[in-house]
């Protein structure tokens, strides 16, 4: 009875709770930052040491095996995992806010804020990420830490967030409830808040996602093309190593394989909460 | 309607302009100078570099006044002169861009068509029937999470070294003669086909992945429920579901233009596939400025272009936005 | 020839989800004769809309668990939808009570009627949209609304011009769900007596009206059925029912609107306190005994309905005792 | 608009119009650079069968496949350019006057028949006979002096030879006598073989601005092979089948030379075990372990698998406290674990430097014994802090790091470009070594622009660089780059990156520039050079990088190595004059 009433009054939970996609997600995503949080204390070894003679398959010792010149994967998979996570989380929530915010008020006011908003989106958009990216962090004098290469990340990250939202806005906005509560004058804020947002909080938690998954993507990347922290490890970092050093061509599977099978892995989760949230959040969906 | 498209080509003027002065500021605040880290690996007769360096100096015109330059700059543009490169002198920028933006779209312009329009037959299928959605949906999810250099680099691994199906390096083998026979063009398709198949594989898990969400949306819709309760058949109603869901994926196509870029530049690394991607990485990366400049024009036209006819299809597609557009003029 | 059009025994419909049982139609029985208009009435949440979706679309997580629903003598709840697919429209039709987005926004209101009835084996032809339009003037809207998009429509057009489309295969049974609730007083009496004239003009055969506003149904329903919590409270003609009603909650829903026709007595209107129970796996008893005034023990057993007079029944243990307080 | 099969149709029809231009593309490039030699080779006298029209249909195995000079395409075959010349130019087209054989450190007589010093001012060039422009124009003296004139007239990268040369003059039309004020023997020395002869009738009227800015698309030569064509990913050079050489060296066997654009050398590796690469002048970490495998060659079968080609230095800022100090670098000398580099890093692909860097025929008969006995030093942690500590350099508060003498904590940066991997690996190895002996530190990894900005700017702490430390045939090159004078502009390009500054040193340098090589008097100046060298200790000889070279015995056999020391397996740009020629006259095309 007691639970029955705490359903009750979490319905949403409940669903949660009932949805197999969702707990699919949230334990992977729990097990792998556990896995970033305490999986280098598992190991006795300095992510930079060589511990052992290279060409180790995973073994007892070396869970994921060792690289090229003998240092611990294990050890430097959990390490850039940290890395990645951070520089994701941080990014993902910046860009995700920034966009929101230019999106809602491009697509609520149209005309000239439109215009202006979205030209100076169009702008982001147009300059390839990437590029900027690399030209940003290169000019960059000193050494990139993790926060600047979340703020670097999330420079070229919101424009598409916003796009998405402003088209989503749009299409919601000419829809006559938001014209009803426009015309009775409700405050601006209020509109947003009520009709537009309530009615895209599943859509703006994607964009999240997508964030997120957008963000260590593009932190990956930049450490790939080697841009990314100049200091400590990182799970790009041990991919590009990887490659440079012919891991794929001399079969080290572990070393070059492995790394990226877990971002992959995380991102997927990530995914699959979402998708599972945004059951939860529309009980229409639900019901199908 | 006009209006809506003036109105549009002006805002693309100006991003235009805009993302060109910021690609043509930007690189000349970077630290260092081109002409020396050109001559690095120089070796020769003592003094012979300071020789070189000024003259240099002058055949870039960077002896001139910055905003002299940026102006130089635009007058050529317009009578489409890139410049010089510096790292591949003395090449024109304009010959260097041609040569390989034609490897980006062999390689990009059907990954971007041929995902969009799969992932979203593929992603209104799977929205449209539960039980396969439950099936085929972590397989997306699983696609669009990889990153674009890993998934290539698996790809080598599985195609390349332990089968070895595909080669994985070039555009095509060293002993091929560039011309127009059978050998070449299966040869230049099968060193196509593994770049094309990583960056196509990801965009149709992303694709999917909007379009099933797209679908279920419209699917417990209203109107979906009237057309139900009328008789309708799914399949009308599907198709109704698909003509709405499909308009946030057509915003999205133009979106992730310049992302495909992105992409193309780590598959051009990967399997030393030439391309713009590649040239813009090495020309930052040398400061190669003009070299640079061409690539971001190059890139910033074709978004832009596409941007444009995207919004023109919007437009022609959803009468909602049509509409609000007329309120507001 | 058949004299109901619909006979509905005994139907139970409930929600399944997770947390169990929502006994939205909970043992209904009930005739609709052909060419009569029944109105249904009753607060939000008493299950008359779910009785329509009963009828209409039979989609999880409302599902049919036992009665029968004889349209023209077949029982469409066994019914493969295949079958009744065939029957929407021509002899089953709907006017929702969502009118305002029941369209495509991408689609013109021609295209949408043409690939209709297309479905229905009909060719959109010339002829057939002379007849369209013949029915929108009827409705009095112009021909032009058919080369709009539906937002380009204002609330009342879209609700006149879905009566049009509901209507257009002059179905033998016709459902308006709560069609007047989204629009202002002037266009919901113009909309009611419009689905009348409908009938009257034999567009359409037999009519459930449903809505929460009895004034509306005085107008219009031939007869009245009164449900509260997924069951019959009261049903009978219409002049019964506003003028004698013997359930407590027809009672209490009659006073508390201003009374049309009814001689006004100087009198409290008792409106009715507290909202109605949760149906989610209730059991069994009156179940307005909860606001009921004059709820007893016996309350706690389900009432059986009780004949008042012809084809006037209540479900009330105490309608006896209690008398009418209407009438002198 | 969603139609189904018109998208698809569409999509087709793209792929067919991107396939189309991309072939168009490509073809285009090739015939455009392809056609011009054809031209001149018409040019020649009609008799000359040619071979160009064939060179489509050349079959994998009269083909030589390599890769390892060439990072871009192919946009310039200068040679006044060389640093900017597709690798080849100069040696494939363009040939020098001698080539010089760095293993067994001789001069082989090249485009001239002979050269020597009449007296100490005068040296005279004795040219073959009979040697043609593939254009079929007739070279001789004329030519030869004219690439030297050019450079009096005309900016050029060699035009300060002017500051010491003091004339040209021809005896006859094969006999050329150059006149010097001072003569700087050990550059003229280089010159010999680094300076590639130009044809005049070509080069002759051109402005100053267009010889050092002309592509040079089809450049005429009197070498074995002809410029065939290019791709975004290759250059491709085909057999000049009339080349003088033939009758008196032999003709290269490789009918077709393509040479690859290999962005990285995981991508290297992974066509050397497909064998689509026969020749890879890349670094490629795991060699050791798998060469065996796959059929891989290197130079020694053993460690170092690969010759010395060049000496890595550590540089250190002497601008900046507390690196001015020489006790301070002498003692991080010792504290250097070098084989512990060339062990992890380079899997013994590398030798260990000597203390004086030097190494080769040429410059180790300069080598002297006392100096290292001297001034030498070698790997002992123990020693490094005793000196430290001797110097001043103590832990006084007790943070683990040493302080300056003056009690100020100090922290080093050392740098490398990013992404560079095996220098990165080895800069971490340093600094740790560095670490242990209680010297606070760190290796750091800026962009490759940063790192030049930084080592040519002087803001940098320590640096590894080697861009022109590569064996010659004499120490002068070498002591000329890493204790180069030219160090007081506010950019420091030409070596010497620590900016130590030693007029000492500096003029004992130039002298030995002044010696000739057999004069007694260099053996002293080099020994006092070297002794100089270690007891400043400006910058520290680390290890010999590798010529790296590994081959495959699919299509081509018979490459040089320690059991078949003829020619030298490079293809890097402005070595071809080293022995690579000899190479490809030795191949064998495998059965």
């Amino acid at each position: 009875m007691l639970l029955e009433n705490f359903w009750k009054n979490h319905e949403n939970l409940y669903y949660v709770v009932k949805n197999k996609k969702v707990m699919i997600g949230i334990s992977i995503v729990v097990f792998m930052f556990l896995l970033a949080v305490i999986g280098p204390m598992l190991t006795s070894y300095d992510y930079d040491e060589f511990v052992s003679n290279g060409f180790q398959a995973p073994s007892a010792d070396h869970w994921f095996g060792t690289t090229f010149m003998g240092k611990d994967v294990f050890t430097r998979v959990t390490l850039g995992l940290r890395t990645s996570l951070l520089v994701g989380l941080i990014a993902g929530v910046i860009s995700t806010f920034v966009g929101c915010i230019i999106g809602f008020l491009a697509g609520y006011y149209g005309g000239v804020i439109d215009e202006i908003l979205m030209a100076m989106t169009n702008i982001f958009i147009v300059i390839p990420s990437l590029a900027l990216l690399i030209i940003i962090s290169a000019y960059l004098p000193g050494d990139r830490g993790i926060l600047i290469m979340s703020l670097i990340i999330s420079v070229t990250a919101w424009p598409w967030t916003a796009r998405a939202v402003r088209s989503q806005t749009l299409a919601i906005r000419s829809q006559d409830y938001v014209n009803l509560s426009r015309i009775s004058s409700i405050s601006v804020l209020q509109i947003i808040k009520e009709d537009i947002a309530a009615n895209m909080l599943s859509y703006v938690f994607m964009v999240f996602i997508l964030q997120f998954k957008g963000a260590i993507l593009a932190a990956v990347g930049l450490e790939f093309l080697g841009l990314g922290p100049t200091q400590g490890i990182s799970l790009g970092l041990v991919l590009q190593n990887a490659l440079n050093w012919n891991a794929i061509q001399l079969g080290i599977w572990w070393w070059a394989i492995l790394p990226g099978l877990i971002l992959t892995i995380f991102v997927t989760a990530l995914y699959f909460i979402n998708t599972g949230l945004d059951e939860v959040f529309n009980p229409r969906l639900r019901e199908m | 309607m006009g209006k809506y498209l003036s109105k549009k080509v002006l805002v693309y003027l100006i991003t235009f302009f805009v993302a060109v002065t910021v690609n043509w500021a930007v690189p000349r605040f970077m630290p260092g100078d081109p002409i020396s880290l050109l001559l690095a690996r120089f070796s020769g007769m003592e003094g012979g570099r300071e020789i070189i360096q000024s003259q240099f100096v002058q055949t870039f015109g960077f002896d001139q006044p910055l905003l002299v330059q940026y102006f130089n700059f635009w007058k050529s543009l317009f009578v489409g002169d890139l410049g010089i490169s510096i790292s591949f002198f003395p090449a024109p920028v304009m010959d260097i861009v041609k040569n390989n933006i034609i490897y980006d779209f062999i390689i990009l312009v059907p990954a971007i068509i041929l995902s969009w329009i799969v992932g979203n037959k593929l992603g209104a299928y799977s929205g449209g029937n539960k039980k396969i959605d439950n099936r085929v949906m972590p397989f997306f999810y699983f696609l669009t999470s990889a990153p674009e250099f890993w998934f290539s680099m698996v790809l080598v691994f599985v195609f390349g070294v332990k089968f070895g199906w595909f080669p994985v390096n070039g555009a095509y083998s060293s002993t091929m003669h560039p011309g127009f026979n059978f050998a070449f063009i299966f040869d230049v398709l099968k060193h196509w086909f593994l770049p094309f198949l990583s960056i196509f594989l990801i965009q149709v898990g992303g694709w999917a992945i909007g379009m099933r969400n797209m679908i279920i949306y419209e699917k417990v819709s209203n109107y979906s429920r009237y057309m139900k309760s009328l008789g309708a058949s799914d399949k009308l109603i599907r198709s109704y579901g698909f003509r709405n869901g499909v308009l946030p994926q057509v915003t999205g196509l133009a979106i992730s233009l310049s992302t495909f870029v992105a992409a193309a530049v780590f598959v051009e690394r990967v399997f030393a596939y030439p391309g713009l991607g590649n040239i813009m990485v090495k020309a930052v990366l040398n400061q190669d400025f003009f070299l640079m400049q061409g690539c971001f024009l190059a890139i910033i036209t074709m978004v832009l272009v596409a941007n444009f006819i995207v919004d023109i299809i919007y437009m022609l597609i959803d009468p909602r936005v049509r509409l609000s557009y007329s309120e507001e003029v | 020839m058949r004299e109901n059009i619909l006979e509905v025994k005994d139907l139970k419909a409930y929600y399944k989800i997770l947390k169990g049982d929502v006994k939205a139609v909970d043992g209904v029985t009930f005739n609709i004769k052909r060419g009569e208009i029944l109105g249904v009435a009753g607060e939000s949440g008493c299950g008359k809309s779910t009785l329509a979706s009963t009828f209409i679309t039979r989609k999880p997580p409302l599902q049919h668990i036992s009665g029968e629903v004889n349209l023209l003598g077949e029982d469409i709840m066994q019914m493969k939808e295949k079958k009744f697919k065939k029957m929407r429209l021509k002899d089953i039709s709907i006017i929702p009570q969502y009118a305002l987005d029941a369209f495509s926004p991408t689609k013109k209101i021609r295209t949408f009627i043409a690939d209709l009835v297309r479905e229905h084996g009909i060719s959109p032809d010339k002829k057939f949209f002379a007849k369209v339009e013949e029915r929108l003037d009827m409705v009095n809207l112009d021909p032009s609304v058919l080369n709009r998009f539906s937002i380009e429509l204002s609330g009342g057009m879209k609700q006149r011009v879905i009566m049009v489309i509901s209507s257009i295969l002059d179905p033998a049974f016709i459902i308006a769900d709560e069609i007047t609730s989204a629009l202002d007083v002037s266009s919901q009496r113009f909309v009611a007596t419009l689905l009348a004239k409908l009938r009257d003009e034999e567009i359409i055969g037999s009519a459930m009206f449903i809505t929460h506003d009895l004034s509306i149904l005085y107008q219009i329903a031939d007869r009245i059925m009164v449900m509260y919590a997924g069951r019959i409270a009261e049903i009978g003609p219409t002049d019964e029912i506003v003028n004698n009603p013997k359930h407590p909650y027809t009672k209490a829903l009659i006073s508390s609107l201003p009374q049309v026709g009814v001689q006004y007595k100087d009198k409290k209107l008792s409106g009715i306190e507290g909202t109605p129970p949760h149906l989610l796996n209730i059991g069994d008893g009156c179940r307005f005994r909860f606001r009921c005034p004059y709820a007893e023990e016996v309350c706690t057993n389900t009432p059986v309905r009780e004949k008042v007079a012809a084809g006037h029944y209540t479900a009330c243990h105490r309608w006896r005792e209690l008398g009418s307080d209407n009438n002198d | 608009m969603f139609n189904k099969t018109k998208i698809t149709l569409f999509v087709i029809l793209a792929l067919v119009l991107m396939l189309l231009t991309a072939c168009g593309g490509a073809n285009e490039q090739v015939n455009n650079n392809q056609s011009k030699p054809q031209e001149q080779i018409n040019k020649q006298t009609e008799t000359k069968s040619n071979n160009d029209k064939k060179s489509v249909s050349y079959s994998r195995s009269e083909t030589l496949v390599y890769g390892g000079g060439l990072w871009n395409a192919p946009v310039n075959w200068n040679p006044l350019t060389p640093w900017q010349e597709t690798t080849g130019t100069t040696g494939l087209v363009y040939e020098n006057l001698f080539h010089y054989y760095p293993l067994d450190n001789e001069y082989q007589p090249w485009l001239a028949k002979s050269g020597k010093w009449l007296s100490d001012k005068v040296y005279e060039i004795k040219l073959r006979k009979g040697i043609k422009w593939t254009d079929g124009e007739q070279f001789d003296a004329e030519d030869v002096r004219f690439t030297f004139e050019l450079s009096k007239n005309h900016p050029l990268h060699y035009s300060n030879i002017w500051d010491w040369l003091e004339d040209v003059e021809l005896v006859d039309n094969y006999t050329v006598k150059f006149t010097f004020n001072k003569p700087h023997y050990q550059e003229w020395k280089q010159m010999l073989y680094q300076s590639p002869i130009i044809p005049e009738h070509i080069w002759g009227d051109m402005s100053s601005e267009q010889l050092t800015s002309v592509a040079n698309e089809n450049p005429v030569g009197t070498g074995p092979y002809m410029a065939g064509g290019t791709g975004q990913d290759r250059m491709i050079w085909i057999r000049n089948n009339d080349w003088w050489g033939n009758d008196v060296f032999g003709q290269p066997k490789p009918k077709k030379l393509v040479n690859l654009v290999v962005p990285g050398n995981n991508n290297a590796l992974g066509m050397l075990m497909k064998k689509e690469l026969d020749l890879s002048n890349y670094f490629l970490p795991g060699i050791p372990q798998i060469k065996g495998n796959f059929g891989l060659k290197t130079w020694y079968k053993g460690a170092p698998h690969m010759i010395s080609e060049n000496t890595a230095l550590l540089f250190m800022n002497t601008t900046k406290a507390p690196l001015d100090d020489a006790k301070l670098r002498r003692a991080l000398a010792f504290a250097i674990n070098s084989e512990s580099i060339t062990k992890k890093v380079f899997e013994e692909q590398v030798r260990v430097a000597n203390p004086t860097g030097l190494f080769g025929k040429a410059w180790m008969d300069y080598y002297s014994k006392d100096a290292v006995n001297k001034y030498g030093f070698s790997y002992d942690a123990n020693k490094a802090k005793a000196m430290l500590d001797q110097a001043g350099y103590v832990d006084a508060n007790g943070d683990g790091w040493r302080e300056k003498p003056n009690g100020e904590a100090f922290e080093v940066k050392i740098i490398v470009p990013n992404g560079w991997t095996d220098w990165m690996e080895s800069i971490k190895i340093i600094a740790q070594n560095f670490q242990a002996v209680g010297i606070n530190a760190v290796p750091s990894f800026p962009d490759y622009s940063v790192y030049m900005t930084q080592i040519q700017g002087g803001s940098f702490d320590m640096a590894i660089n080697n861009f022109s430390s590569s064996r010659s045939s004499t120490p002068f090159s070498y002591w000329k780059w890493v204790a180069s004078d030219e160090i007081h502009g506010e950019q420091v390009t030409d070596g010497n990156y620590s900016r130590y500054d030693d007029d000492r040193l500096f003029n004992m340098i130039k002298k030995f520039n002044m010696l000739k090589s057999d004069d007694p008097k260099a053996m002293e100046v080099a020994a006092n050079i070297q002794k100089r060298l270690l007891e400043k200790m400006p910058s520290i000889p680390v290890w010999y990088n590798g010529l790296w070279a590994q081959s495959t015995t699919g299509y081509w056999t018979n490459w040089p190595s320690e059991d078949n020391p003829e020619g030298y397996p490079c293809t890097w740009a402005g070595k071809w004059q080293f022995g690579s020629i000899e190479m490809l006259i030795n191949l064998k095309p495998a059965q």
